[in-house]
Order: C-alpha cells, then sequence, then structure tokens
C-alpha cells in the first residue's frame, strides 16, 4: 500500500532514525540478568501533582538493597537489582512501567507505586503475570476483589485513615466542622468516613465541597467554608493546593483551626518552607507513620542518615518493600513470585522469632528458623487479601514552625 | 528638466509566474505621468512594487537616480516617495486626526515640524478638520479617498505614486480628487498614478504610459493620446482586428 | 523483551489513530483541536460506560463510542463555526476538553472520579489466553490501523477530500465555489471525532483501567508532534510520525543510563524536547517527512492542485 | 454575598494583564499565543529567583524580571514566530503551544514540582465595611489599574501606541505610512513581556509559585480577551474584570469546582452573539 508521497529513501531514514534510538541500551546489560541478579522493577512519582514524595523514597529503596547486596546479597549470593523509574503521576505511564519491568528486565517483585491510579492501573497486570505487586497508596479498592496473593498494601486503608482522624477529633472536642477535599481517590473515603462518625456522633459538619487540583485560586471554596466560621475545618488533599489555601485563609482573616494530612502540612518540610512559621502556626496534621520508638524505624533512620527527631513518612515503606521481597525470596528459596508470594504472612506475621533487622531475618531464615519480621514503617502484619495491619497513626501541630509531636493512634 | 524616477527592466509577480515582464518608464520633475491599460495588464502589481510593498525580480527602480530596489517600503517613504493604495487606504479604527499624525510622525523618518495638519493641507482638504474626531472607517468613501490623500501629503514627497485614486468616487469627488492632484502638481510635487478614468486623468496629465500584459507598450504625451480618434480601441483593443493599436507605434 | 515490544506496538496503534484524526481535523481540514484530551477522555470512558453499566459487548461499546464522540464533535463544530474565523475555535476547543476532563473527574456517581473505572473486559478477552493475548491485541491494532489509512486515503481522493482540502486553503474561495463550508467543517470535524472514539476505545481496552490522569495535556503534545512531524495531511506519515514519537518517549526511558539526569529532570527535559521538536519542524520540516498526498495521477483532468500555500502578498 | 463580588473583580483584575496582553499580540500579530500562560510561569519564577535567592525586595525585583522578561520575549518571537510570520494564523497557534510545553518545563527543571512563594509576609485582611481586602489584593489592584492608565496613554497619546493600532489595523498599509513593522512588533512584544511578568507575580502572590500556575489561566484569560473584542485593550481590562465576578458569583449557584465552565460558556455565547466582543470593532478580512 504505497502512498504517492512515500518514497522508500524517505522510509528507510526514518526507520533508520528510529531504531539508532536508545532503544537498543538494554540489549547489552540484558544478558547478565538472568543468571546473577534479581530484578526488583520500583515505580514511583518524581513529576506530576505527587512529584514531592518519590525521590526520597527512591533513595530509601536503594539504601535498603545496597545493604543487602554488601552482606551478601541472597538465595546464594545473588545481588537485587533496581531497576528505579518515574511513574509520572500518571496511571498509564505506571502501567506502561510496569510492562517494562516484567517483560524487559524480567521483575518478579514490582514496589513503590505512591499514587492509587498508578496501584490500580498496575493491579491487573501483575496479577495477569503472576507477579508481586507492592503499593503504598491508602484507597481501599486496590485489595479489593481478590488478587491471588500477589498484590500488598504497605500503607494504612483509606477508611482506617478516617476513623483514627475521627477518634482524635472526639477527643480534641471540636463541636462543629467544614471539610475540604482534593479530588482525588484516597480522599474522598477518607472524608466519607470521617463525616460519617461526627454527623453519628452528634457533632455538626455545616458543609463539605470537593475541590480540583491546578484549580487558578480557591478563593470561593475557601469563602465557602471557612466563611461559616465553623470551630475546626478538615482539610485533605496533597501540598500544592494546601498551601494555596492556607494563604488565603491567612489572608482572609479567617480564624477556625484547620487540621489536615502530614502530606500536606509537612511534605518533609516544603509546606513550612512555602507558608512561614507564622501562617503555618497552631495547624494539625495526622499521618499513618511508622512507630518512631521501633529499633526498626531508629535503624532505618541511620541507613538514610537522616537526624533522629526527622519523621520520614513514606521512605519506610520502600524499605519494608525490598525488606519483605528479600526476606520471602530467601525463605520460598525461589526468585519466582508463584513461589514466595505465599511466604509474605508466614514471614510478615510469624509464627516465628521478632526480626527488626533484615539481615538478621536473612541469616535466620537460612539457618531453617522461621521468623516475625518487624518493618521500619510497620510491624509489616498482613490481612490474606493484602491489607496491612497493625499501622498507626501521628499527629502533630506545628508550633513555631516546628512539627511538634501529639500522639500516635491504632485504628 | 531632471528625471526624478526611472524603472528599468522590473520583473515582478506573486507566486510562481512573473506578472510585471521588463517594465521601463520614466517621471519628469514636476510632471504628473498617468498610466492607463486594460485590467490584468499589471497596472496595480507595478504601484505595489515601486512602493515595496512587492520584492522587485529583476530589474532596477531609480529616484534621483540612486536605486531604492533594496530600500523596504518605511525606506522609500523617507526617501520621499508616497504611495496611496486604492483600497483599505486609511486606519479604519483610528481617528482621522490619529490618520493625520501617524502620516505626519512616520512618514518624515522623526523630521517632522511644525503643526500637524498644516494651513496647506487644510486649504486643499477643507471637509477634513470637521471630522478630525471621527472614525476613519466611518466616513464615506470620497471623505475616505480625500483623508488617504491628505497622509500621503502630510510629509511633502518628491514623488506621489497613486493606485486608482478616482475608483468608486461619486462625480462631485472625483473632480475635487483631480482638482487636488493638479494643485499639488503645482506645489512641485510629481505624480505616478493608474487610472481607470482614462479622460479625466489624462487632463491633467502630462505624460501618458499605456501598459498591456505587463510591459509598457507606449509613451506619448498625454495631450496627443487625448486625439487619438477612438481613445476606447486603445483601451480595450481593436475588437475587429484583435490587434493592439499600439503594435504598429513602437514604445518611446 | 518481545513481549515488552508487542505492547509497545499496540500503545503505538491507537496513538497513531489519535494522530490520525487529530491530522484529518488539522492537518486536512484545517481546523485545531487543542481539546484532543478531553474527546479522547470522553472515547475511553463512554466504552469502559458502555460495557460496564450497559452491558453491551466490546464491538459494540468501541462503536457507541466512536458514534458519541463523533457527535459531540459535530455539535462543537457547529456551535462554534458557524460565525467566527478557526483562530477562536482552538480556544473553544480548548475549553470544551477541559470540561470533558472536569466531568470525568468530579462526576463519581457515573465515573467513580479519581479512583477510575476498573475491570474494563478486552475484546475476545475471555476466549484468548492472557500470555498469548497481546499479541492477538497486537494483530487488530495494526488492523484498524491499516482500515483507518484507507478509508481516509479513499476520503480524500473522493470529492469530499478536495472538499476538505479546499476548506483548509481559504474557506472564504471554498464557500464562493458554492460548497456549503460550515458543513463540511462538521463533518471534517465529526469524522476525526470517530478516529478520536476509537482511539479511546482501544486505550480501555489496552490498559483495562481508566482514570482522569492518563488524560492530561501530554497526550496533545504527543498528538501535534506526530502529525507534524509525520507531515501535515500525509496519512501513513502521520502514522510513522506518532512511532517517531513513541520510540523517543519510550527510548529515553530505556536511555536513563545514558543521560546524567535525575528521574524528575528527564521527564521534564523530555517535555522540552517534544516542544523544541514540534517547533523546529514546523519551521524547517513543515512537511514533515513525507509530502502531502498530491493528485498527480489525475493530471490528465484536472489542472494540478495549487501548492499547500502559496505566499500570500509578501508584506515585508 | 458582597464579598464573593470583591473576590470575583480580584480574580478579575489578576486576570487583567495577561488578556492585555494577548490582546495586544493579537491586534498586531493575528494569533492567539497559548504559550502566555507559560510565558507568566517563568518570570514568576524569575522574580523568586531575585526575591529568595538575592534578597531583593518585591518591588525592584519585580522591576528588573519585568523588563528582562520583555527582552526574552523579544528573543522568543525572533527564534519561533518570525520564521512562521507568513504561514497563518493556525500554525503560530500551534506553535506558541510548543513554546508553552518548553517554558513551563523549564521552569520545572529549575524548580521542581513544589508550591513555593515569596519571601514577603503575609498580612491579616483590611476589614472594609464587612469585605476582607488583604496587602497582595490591594497591590493587585493598585498595580493592574496602574498597567491599565499606562497602556491607555501608550495606546492613545503616544506615537509608538498609535503605530501599534495601525500596524494592527492594516499591517500592509502602515509600511507604506513609514513604520518599520518589525520595530513595532518587537515593541508589542517587549510590553507584552512586561504584562505578562507583572501578571505572573500577581498570581504568584495571590496563590503560589509552581510551573502548573500559569496554564491554569489559560482559559480566562482567553475567555477576557475575546469578551473585550480581541484587539481592543480597554475591552480586555473590562473583559477580565467581568470574568471575575460572573465566575465567583456563580460559585453561590454551582458546585465551585465546575467554576472553570464559566468563561467557556461566556466564550460560547460571545461567538455566536457578538463575535467581535464588547468593544472591539468587527475584523476585516482581506
Amino acid at each position: 500500500m504505497k502512498a504517492k508521497g512515500f518514497t522508500r529513501r524517505n522510509a528507510l531514514k526514518l526507520l533508520g532514525a528510529a531504531a539508532a534510538t536508545p532503544l537498543t541500551a538494554p540489549f547489552l546489560n540484558l544478558a547478565h540478568a538472568q543468571g546473577a541478579t534479581i530484578p526488583i522493577g520500583v515505580a514511583l512519582p518524581m513529576t506530576g501533582n505527587a512529584g514531592a514524595y518519590g525521590p526520597d523514597m527512591g533513595e530509601a529503596a536503594k539504601r535498603t538493597a545496597e545493604r543487602i547486596n554488601k552482606a551478601g546479597g541472597i538465595l546464594g549470593g545473588r545481588k537485587l537489582e533496581l531497576f528505579i523509574e518515574d511513574s509520572e503521576s500518571s496511571a498509564s505511564v505506571a502501567a506502561n512501567l510496569s510492562q517494562k519491568f516484567i517483560n524487559v528486565h524480567r521483575c518478579q517483585s514490582l514496589v513503590g507505586y505512591w499514587g492509587t491510579p498508578e496501584g490500580m492501573a498496575s493491579r491487573p497486570i501483575a496479577i495477569q503475570n503472576k507477579v508481586v505487586l507492592m503499593v503504598s497508596s491508602a484507597a481501599n479498592a486496590i485489595t479489593e476483589g481478590g488478587s491471588d496473593g500477589y498484590v500488598w498494601r504497605f500503607q494504612m486503608k483509606a477508611t482506617d485513615w478516617g476513623i483514627v482522624i475521627s477518634r482524635a477529633t472526639e477527643k480534641l472536642g471540636f463541636k462543629s466542622f467544614g471539610v475540604m477535599g482534593l479530588q482525588n481517590a484516597f480522599v474522598l473515603p477518607i472524608m466519607r468516613v470521617f463525616e460519617e462518625r461526627m454527623t453519628a456522633g452528634g457533632r455538626k459538619v455545616m458543609d463539605s465541597l470537593v475541590y480540583n487540583p491546578e484549580q487558578p485560586s480557591y478563593r470561593a471554596e475557601v469563602e465557602r467554608i471557612f466563611g461559616k466560621k465553623p470551630e475546626a475545618v478538615y482539610c485533605f488533599g496533597l501540598l500544592p493546593d494546601f498551601v494555596s489555601i492556607i494563604r488565603e485563609v491567612y489572608r482572609g482573616g479567617f480564624d477556625s483551626k484547620v487540621v489536615a494530612l502530614s502530606i500536606m502540612a509537612d511534605a518533609e518540610g516544603k509546606f513550612v518552607q512555602a507558608v512561614g512559621p507564622q501562617v503555618a502556626e497552631g495547624i494539625r496534621h495526622f499521618q499513618p507513620m511508622p512507630d518512631v520508638s521501633a529499633p526498626g524505624y531508629k535503624r532505618f533512620l541511620q541507613l538514610m542518615g537522616a537526624p533522629a527527631d526527622r519523621v520520614l513518612l513514606f521512605p519506610p515503606n520502600t524499605h519494608d518493600q525490598i525488606a519483605m521481597t528479600a526476606l520471602a525470596m530467601e525463605k520460598a528459596k525461589s526468585p519466582m513470585a508463584v513461589d514466595w508470594s505465599k511466604q509474605m504472612i508466614p514471614v510478615g506475621n510469624g509464627p516465628g522469632e521478632a526480626v527488626d533487622d533484615v539481615l538478621a531475618g536473612l541469616e535466620q531464615l537460612r539457618s531453617g528458623k522461621s521468623i516475625n519480621f518487624q518493618g521500619a514503617g510497620s510491624i509489616c502484619d498482613f490481612t490474606p487479601n493484602g491489607d496491612q495491619l497493625g499501622r498507626g497513626m501521628g499527629q502533630w501541630i506545628i508550633k513555631g514552625g516546628k512539627q511538634v509531636f501529639v500522639e500516635y493512634a491504632r485504628p | 528638466m531632471s528625471e526624478i524616477f526611472r524603472v528599468e527592466g522590473l520583473h515582478a509577480g506573486y507566486g510562481a509566474g512573473d506578472i510585471l515582464k521588463g517594465v521601463d518608464l520614466r517621471v519628469e520633475e514636476g510632471t504628473v505621468v498617468t498610466i492607463i491599460g486594460p485590467n490584468g495588464s499589471g497596472k496595480s502589481t507595478l504601484v505595489k512594487t515601486l512602493a515595496g510593498l512587492l520584492r522587485a525580480r529583476q530589474g532596477d527602480i531609480l529616484l534621483k537616480g540612486t536605486s531604492i530596489r533594496e530600500l523596504s517600503p518605511p525606506q522609500r517613504v523617507h526617501a520621499g516617495i508616497s504611495y496611496v493604495p486604492q483600497e483599505y487606504n486609511v486606519f479604519r479604527n483610528l481617528t482621522v486626526l490619529e490618520n493625520l499624525k501617524i502620516a505626519r510622525e512616520f512618514m518624515s523618518g522623526g523630521r517632522a515640524k511644525g503643526p500637524v495638519v498644516s494651513d496647506e493641507l487644510v486649504a486643499l482638504f477643507p471637509e477634513l478638520p470637521s471630522r478630525f474626531k471621527a472614525l476613519a472607517g466611518n466616513l464615506s468613501g470620497g471623505q475616505r479617498q480625500m483623508l488617504a490623500f491628505a497622509c500621503a501629503l502630510a510629509v511633502k514627497p518628491g514623488l506621489l505614486i497613486m493606485d486608482e485614486p478616482s475608483a468608486g468616487l461619486s462625480p462631485k469627488y472625483m473632480t475635487d480628487i483631480f482638482d487636488c492632484i493638479r494643485k499639488v502638481n503645482g506645489t512641485g510635487v510629481s505624480v505616478l498614478m493608474v487610472e481607470q478614468n482614462a479622460i479625466e486623468a489624462l487632463r491633467i496629465s502630462d505624460e501618458c504610459i499605456v501598459m498591456a500584459t505587463g510591459r509598457v507598450r507606449m509613451c506619448s504625451p498625454a495631450a496627443s493620446v487625448l486625439e487619438m480618434p477612438d481613445l476606447q480601441t486603445l483601451y480595450l483593443g481593436d475588437a475587429a482586428t484583435g490587434q493592439e493599436p499600439w503594435a504598429s507605434k513602437s514604445a518611446a | 523483551m518481545i513481549e515488552f515490544i508487542v505492547l509497545m506496538g499496540i500503545v503505538v496503534c491507537f496513538s497513531g489513530i489519535l494522530a490520525l484524526a487529530l491530522n484529518f481535523q488539522w492537518g486536512l481540514g484545517g481546523m485545531v483541536n487543542f481539546g484532543l484530551a478531553g474527546f479522547y477522555a470522553l472515547g475511553a470512558y463512554s466504552c469502559a460506560l458502555l460495557m460496564l453499566k450497559g452491558g453491551f459487548n466490546t464491538f459494540f461499546a468501541a462503536l457507541g463510542a466512536m458514534v458519541i464522540v463523533g457527535a459531540v464533535c459535530g455539535l462543537v463544530a457547529f456551535v462554534t463555526l458557524r460565525v467566527t474565523e478557526e483562530d477562536y475555535f482552538a480556544i473553544v476547543t480548548l475549553g470544551v476538553g477541559e470540561m470533558l476532563r472536569l466531568v470525568a473527574l468530579n462526576e463519581d456517581w457515573l465515573t467513580k472520579g479519581a479512583l477510575g473505572l476498573t475491570g474494563i473486559p478486552r475484546p475476545l478477552g475471555a476466549t484468548i489466553p492472557p500470555t498469548s493475548y497481546p499479541y492477538f491485541m497486537l494483530a487488530l491494532s495494526i488492523a484498524l490501523v491499516i482500515a483507518c489509512l484507507w478509508a481516509l486515503n479513499r476520503l480524500s481522493r473522493s470529492p469530499f477530500g478536495r472538499v476538505v482540502r479546499a476548506v483548509r486553503e481559504d474557506d472564504v474561495v471554498a464557500a464562493t465555489l458554492g460548497k456549503n463550508v460550515l458543513w463540511a467543517r462538521v463533518r471534517i470535524f465529526a469524522i476525526g471525532g470517530v478516529l478520536i472514539g476509537l482511539a479511546g476505545s482501544l486505550h480501555a481496552f489496552y490498559y483495562q483501567y481508566i482514570d482522569p490522569t492518563q488524560f492530561s495535556t501530554i497526550v496533545i503534545a504527543y498528538a501535534f508532534m506526530a502529525v507534524i512531524a509525520g507531515g501535515r495531511g500525509a496519512h501513513l506519515g502521520t502514522v510513522l510520525g506518532a512511532a517517531v514519537v513513541m520510540l523517543l518517549l519510550e527510548g529515553s526511558r530505556f536511555a536513563k543510563e545514558l543521560v546524567p539526569l535525575e528521574a524528575d529532570q528527564l521527564a521534564a527535559v523530555r517535555i522540552i524536547i517534544i516542544g523544541v521538536g514540534l517547533i523546529l519542524l514546523l519551521i524547517y520540516r513543515p512537511h514533515g517527512f513525507l509530502r502531502e498526498y498530491r493528485l498527480q495521477a489525475t493530471l490528465k483532468e484536472e489542472r494540478p492542485e495549487p501548492q499547500p500555500n502559496t505566499p500570500k502578498e509578501a508584506a515585508t | 454575598m458582597l464579598q464573593t463580588a470583591f473576590n470575583g473583580l480580584v480574580t478579575g483584575i489578576i486576570v487583567a494583564l495577561p488578556a492585555l496582553a494577548v490582546t495586544l499580540l493579537f491586534g498586531v500579530l493575528k494569533f492567539a499565543n497559548f504559550a502566555v500562560g507559560a510565558m507568566m510561569t517563568v518570570a514568576a519564577y524569575m522574580v523568586y529567583a531575585l526575591n529568595t535567592e538575592l534578597d531583593w525586595p518585591m518591588l525592584p525585583a519585580t522591576v528588573a524580571a519585568a523588563v528582562a522578561f520583555g527582552f526574552m520575549c523579544i528573543l522568543m518571537d525572533l527564534v519561533t514566530f518570525k520564521p512562521l510570520r507568513e504561514r497563518g494564523g493556525l500554525t503560530l497557534m500551534v506553535a506558541s503551544l510548543g513554546l508553552g510545553f518548553v517554558l513551563e518545563n523549564v521552569a520545572r527543571l529549575a524548580y521542581g514540582n513544589a508550591a513555593r512563594s515569596y519571601a514577603m509576609d503575609l498580612a491579616r485582611p483590611f476589614r472594609f465595611m464587612d469585605i476582607r481586602m488583604n496587602r497582595e489584593q490591594m497591590i493587585a489592584f493598585v498595580v493592574a489599574t496602574l498597567a491599565m492608565a499606562v497602556m491607555y496613554v501608550l495606546l492613545t497619546r503616544m506615537p509608538i501606541g498609535r503605530a501599534m493600532r495601525a500596524v494592527a489595523d492594516n499591517p500592509a498599509l502602515a509600511q507604506v505610512r513609514g513604520i518599520d513593522s518589525a520595530a513595532i512588533i518587537r515593541w508589542t512584544w517587549f510590553i507584552a513581556g512586561m504584562l505578562l511578568a507583572v501578571g505572573g507575580v500577581l498570581i504568584g502572590m495571590d496563590r503560589a509559585i509552581e510551573p502548573p500556575m500559569g496554564a491554569s489561566y489559560l482559559i480566562p484569560v482567553f475567555a477576557a480577551a475575546i469578551l473585550g473584542g480581541l484587539g481592543s485593550p480597554l475591552g480586555a481590562f473590562v473583559g477580565a474584570l467581568l470574568i471575575g465576578i460572573v465566575s465567583e458569583m456563580a460559585t453561590l449557584v454551582i458546585p465551585p469546582n465546575y467554576r472553570i465552565g464559566i468563561p467557556l460558556l461566556v466564550i460560547a455565547a460571545i461567538l455566536i452573539f457578538r463575535p467581535q466582543g464588547l468593544f472591539g470593532q468587527a475584523h476585516i478580512r482581506r
């Protein structure tokens, strides 16, 4: 079907250009992947509206794998090889990455997946290819609908967020509320649970609305919610929109208390840096967090070279994901997901000796003992459908630009 | 008399073909020269090329002996050539006064002195001062032509080139326009114009150039052309013989 | 590795069909569609919802999506073009595209909002085993691309195709020739819409999960780049353009080792390359790699087509 | 109620400057410049750099960045749009889309995705007849009205402004009246660049500085320019205020997250009933 204008010379020139693209690069290092190393795919948002959270999580995964490799790797000396890619906070990019991890790098473990869309898009791919997918997104739908043990969540379920926040709110004793939420998969379930429990407890939700990401301005939303002067306004969303909203609230002279999530009001210090301590004063925020008193978390802080008081919210999850992959493979004595996916619960929940250092855990598994791994982000206990138990939530309040810890509570 | 303007072997056109196929003509200083010829003979293309709106592909254009072929339209205006297009020759969304101001400020290349509208201009165009505030687009056809003419004279040009100044005018305005041209020429401005109204135009012209199919066919004093018995045949070609009347006469 | 190339081949196919739609609307019909992402989302969501809620099978769902997007495009063209030139048209399509995306994001009752629609069935998904499904889907996609190319080529050579080009050259001239310009433009934009609906349906079948983040403005950048690289108006060229753009993008993902940039900078650089490439191609290769289809074959009966963009009066 | 109307006025004021720039550019160059959003983003980041990294106070930082950005726009025109000058509005529009992608991502490359703000402490609002006005809004009012006044004087009283309107009205005639179009185009880009820079700063002060900040203003800005009548600067200013007020007031009726639909409806209505906008002159297309 030769179109008139399509000369052969043009075609060759075009295809030649296409072939010369770096597509050829991976063939070079593919050969040695089969034998020695164990490939792990790491998809994290480095750009897009969740771009602020990816880089640190990637760093945690890299250091965890390096530490395991330095100590001799797993399954008789095989090294872990990470392929860290940017999912661009987009579902289609994440899906393509998952395909690439499975088909090109032959990964049997896909970790990272911060946003719900990225997790949801990769879920069918992992299940069909019988490969383990570990996400750190909160939306309930991720673990609903059966996954034959291939989909594991390293995060608190969205509805649990709502439960913990509601219980803490009852303690705080606010009587009237306003609620503002970003149109996002994990925000809506939190809002629903929170509003249900508040009205059930006889408290008054004066108004609640949902806004879009990247709106030119949030004046109307702030005016409608804060204008009704509720005692406290609960905001659920991400950093960019929260910075704009809080500036609008401060400049509007509204005095309702503000309660939010740490991914908005902390975001590794970026929020206070953007709005300044004066504006951030008194903002209370919640976030599923590692149990800072847990030895596993303390060792993780040293691994990351972070100061002792610093609270890292998401990086511990990728650490646990890499650690659980290594431990489960070692126990199953096979890198194939169809085998080690069955070891996730035995390794995480036990019965066995509680271990909080992945290297110690590997030693004990090699000597035939069973363990109960206590990770950095949580105690790594799972339900059969892949939800994570025992995650607690921290509460902070910003005083003088500093994040002051209030309490740690479990659902 | 010394020669103010000369065109030699000019070729120009739009896109592929050439509409002007080697045009030669001269304008003596202080004279009025009228170009006539059937439609499609390249008259309008010629004046657009002389004004610089169209690139000359071959040949040369000389003003007072120096070539202006490489000059851009604004540079040609500053060199002393004023051009009045046939249509869309005023800024419709600007007021009459603003049209005049622009002509004054930009045609002189910044050398303009004195009032925006000189008395000389008011004398030539008595109607304009009363309509200064009006938008040029709201003027009648005749008034617009007058304004365009006035703008071209805002800074005294060496040569005034006009593209069918009388087109679409009522008889009253037509005589006014030709009257103005005669007066302007009286003040020493040479005029080169393309006209359909051959008779009226030739009455005030010194020289007549006849163009056809992109070349100058004939150039002779306006008076002798006026006396030619059948001016129409000159214009439309001899229906019977199909032969152009000038074929016999060699171009001047 | 082969399977990944097969999968990327499928993505190239439906990105190619989307580029063909843009090429037809803009390249041939002279109507710039900056709302492409929104209409693309409309196609994908219509197809998915017709299956998940409407109970249609994959064939009729795709057909339904094509009809819906075609109708919406036709309506937008009819409402907007009745009055004004095409500059405003681009602005209106930008707005409509944004509105469609907002509806997908905010109408939870219908589209489950940001959570997106999951478990979207695929053509013959049940009968063909998952491991060899990609090969079937690639064959299906290639067949559809060829069908589109064949249909568009026939359309370009038909009288309607000449009207299309006449409208693009100068709609005033076309109007004077008695062609009903408005009706031609509505049909041009609607046919483009049908293709967008098909591309949207294939997108839904391929990913089996759709959510608003998949239909961002980057989709528009890739489509325009493909059309410009392929040569406006040249159908086959557009598909090859889409292939080159996809190889550049996926290739740059492989190039991570070669490129010293951090991951988040790489994403920004990639779009900068697309933007710069778009401008350079417009300036230096206005006809892309392949010339627009010419009517040389029929030179005998008619005088040749005018040059695509004869320079109007050189005003400088 | 009154507060919402005032909020609408504030949104309108911020949309006014970029709408003015779009109208100016469309008037002289006859194409809708889709890179205005990203241009504002880049300018806002330039001021951010001066303000936070070099600790310049806001005023000198904005003035310096505005002048610098004016020259940058001239350069961008030479590189991107000048070679395409003859190719018609559509090609220029698509090129401006490409330029927009480049600019937004250059900002993202340099400063990443996190939302930032200028180093100026936020102040509690003034109360005035139970309307709350904060300092940034006051600054926005003053700056925008000042810019509009300067533009009005420039376009009606000064030769440069008249020449720009002349080129917009009839480019060929302008040449033959001695106006060097190339110089006027440079001036137009310079002025539009300054307007966009100040517009970008106002957005940055009102909301926050992040790569997609400019793009989110595209639709309201074009709506304002069209409502005012493309080519009529005064129209753009009034159009912007109207768009601002109408979209904020509408949030009392429709859910706020569909607010972006309002400018779109306005565009559609204008195009159908009064294509030349409120103040524009019907365009004579030769």
